[in-house]
């Protein structure tokens, strides 16, 4: 534990907290950009995940900006075999999509997810966040437990925030994984979202009166084969 | 069961028949009632905008007819539907009964309308999606990633009060003397030399020395006998550097002391 | 599903078997050694092994030069936060050596010092300089090595001169940092006994009987357990 301990015990703890203040900028000048550049390189491409500024910012020393040293990174590599990508508000190395040809074995056999959970998953991406009797009402059917385990398993999906209506239900929005799966920088660059936004189909449009309430069966499979048929009069 | 016989009804019908035929062998692979309203709908052959709600109901209800014919078991889901269908069906058939309070006909119908685009909206955006470029098929994340090391840093703070109250607490705590003798019920023989020269100046006669014992140490026994001891040992010192004389009667009686009259020597 | 896949799938395994027959050479051009470049870099970033030219050859197209590609490549890379570099007979891409610290994420955590540190950097402070068997003397209990060595690590104290008595025992001071860290310009600045009392710091004293117990107990196991092997150690 003891050599874990740095020198300058302080300044560690206030770069944190203090991350501008300027009587420390003139005690510890940054280095230059260009040498910032070549941090953020490393890091970047030292990691499979994506990593956000502010872990850039902690982990280059002190006085540096990540942000701006990802501007010159990102032109730098532009073009190149590897691309510098924004995944949400974090920052990744990524192969140039056009070369995946190459990378056959690399290729990581993904699981084959249902339709049901491709179309789940979309909902989310599209409508987030959006609770699960929201999904419903979208699909018409109830979305089993599976579906949504399956996903957040995947950590595609997470939950949000509780969404403020009766029984305060839980919603659910994507995750930064989604978004680096499928190449997106956020959930705006979602392919068709302002057409689909415009022509209304995005918002929430309650069922006028007597709308059998699909997929209310909130638990469970929805082939739930009980014979009901007597219940049908028709 | 497609090669089944074919009644003839309305031209029409036949091919909606034939299709909710072909479906009902598939009634497991359907996402619940509006997933199947979506495949009947795609039999009109127009844009979902301009759907025929009417005719989609009654494909629907053809359907279920169909599925029963064939002791095909259906969900409730499917079931509710039918029912709600049928509902809806009338309500566009029958001129609108104004004494009738909920939504009309035509807004039921341009609701389902909705769902039914938006359902299939949401599926278009699905294959959008699953078609753009992927993570791990198309584009690659670092092959070796290298480890990150969790450095656990720990840093500890103190502030100036801390250490004046540590200072303070040190500088004030007599008893927090573990492992020293305790010095508290011991009187030295420095102190009882010290005591004792500044009081004998003032003893005319003879004077038992248990008299220039400390004030407070006489009670306790442990103090009493430490004072009696280091006052005892003064005394005797004293008597050395020939500031006092020291006399006793006999065994176990007092002992005096009186200060040594420079005249007598 | 829709998520079928490999656009390019037969030209990469064309690729793959016809890679040395002459006839097809003049069929299909090999690209140029820009690209050449980027489908080196592409897969030397995403291979999990160094690839050797033999192996970068059978990826690529038909007709590319792997070898002349990497000198391109590898010169491309020079000086910056990535490197190509020759691992055996393979080539890899490594983040460049110097930048190696950057590869560690500093959790820093904040903990308030013992009571044990506090009092005997206290009596440094007052005393200096002082050596370990006076600060004991005061203290009352042997001084462990670990708070010594802390302090010295945190560059709070450090060694003074060694005293002209018996053993030339060593002394200790306090530095510079100590006096940043606490805002003293020297300390001479420390508050006397007659401040402290002022100050009400005295006043704080708890009512004997209440302290005999080694390490008062107010600071959890750790610390009074310091305090028993401070008082066997030595």
């Amino acid at each position: 534990m003891s050599e874990d301990i740095e020198k300058k015990e302080g300044f560690g703890a206030e770069a944190g907290d203090a991350a501008d203040s300027g009587a420390e900028e003139s005690l510890f000048e940054a280095p230059p950009m260009a040498e910032q550049e070549r941090m953020c390189e490393a890091i970047l491409f030292a990691s499979a995940e994506p990593v956000t500024v502010k872990e850039l910012n902690s982990r280059m020393p002190h006085g540096c900006d990540a942000a701006e040293a990802l501007v010159h990174l990102r032109k730098r590599y532009e073009g190149r075999g590897v691309r510098v990508v924004k995944v949400g508000d974090a920052w990744a190395m990524r192969t140039a999509p056009d070369l995946g040809f190459l990378m056959q074995k690399e290729m990581i056999e993904t699981r084959k997810l249902s339709r049901a959970a491709i179309e789940t998953l979309a909902i989310i991406a599209y409508h987030q966040p959006i609770t699960r009797a929201e999904i419903e009402e979208i699909r018409g059917v109830s979305v089993s437990r599976g579906t949504v385990d399956q996903l957040l398993e995947m950590e595609w999906i997470r939950f949000g925030r509780r969404k403020m209506t009766p029984g305060r239900p839980v919603t659910f929005v994507v995750t930064q994984v989604f978004l680096d799966q499928f190449g997106l920088e956020n959930t705006r660059d979602l392919p068709g979202l302002k057409e689909l936004r415009a022509a209304g189909l995005l918002e929430s449009r309650p069922p006028p009166g007597t709308m059998p309430t699909l997929g209310d069966g909130d638990e469970g499979e929805e082939e739930s084969s009980e014979g009901q048929s007597e219940l049908f009069e028709d | 069961m497609s090669e089944d016989d074919t009644e003839s009804f309305h031209e029409d019908k036949v091919a909606a028949r034939l299709a909710a035929e072909a479906l009902i062998v598939d009634v497991d692979g359907f996402e619940g009632p509006l997933d199947l309203l979506l495949t009947l709908s795609r039999t009109q052959k127009v844009d979902l905008r301009k759907i025929s709600i009417l005719h989609l109901a009654q494909q629907y209800l053809a359907f279920v007819e169909k599925a029963k014919q064939l002791r095909i078991e259906l969900a409730a889901d499917y079931l509710v539907m039918a029912a709600w269908l049928a509902f809806l069906k009338s309500r566009l058939l029958l001129p609108p009964d104004p004494s009738e309070e909920g939504p009309s006909g035509e807004e039921l119908a341009a609701h389902l309308a909705f769902q039914l685009e938006r359902l299939q909206a949401m599926r278009d955006a699905a294959a959008r999606l699953m078609a753009r470029d992927r993570l791990g098929r198309d584009f690659f994340a670092r092959g070796v990633p290298e480890d990150v090391m969790r450095v656990r840093k720990i840093t500890y703070t103190a502030t100036l009060l801390d250490l004046m109250q540590g200072y303070a607490r040190l500088r004030t705590r007599d008893e927090f003397r573990p492992f020293v003798m305790d010095r508290e019920s011991v009187f030295t023989m420095e102190e009882a030399l010290e005591r004792m020269r500044g009081l004998i100046g003032y003893a005319g006669d003879w004077t038992d020395i248990l008299s220039y014992l400390p004030t407070g140490w006489e009670s306790d026994p442990k103090k009493r006998r430490s004072a009696t001891a280091s006052t005892f040992a003064a005394s005797l010192e004293l008597a050395k550097e020939g500031k006092v004389e020291i006399r006793q009667s006999e065994s176990f009686a007092p002992i005096e002391l009186r200060k040594k009259d420079q005249d007598h020597v």
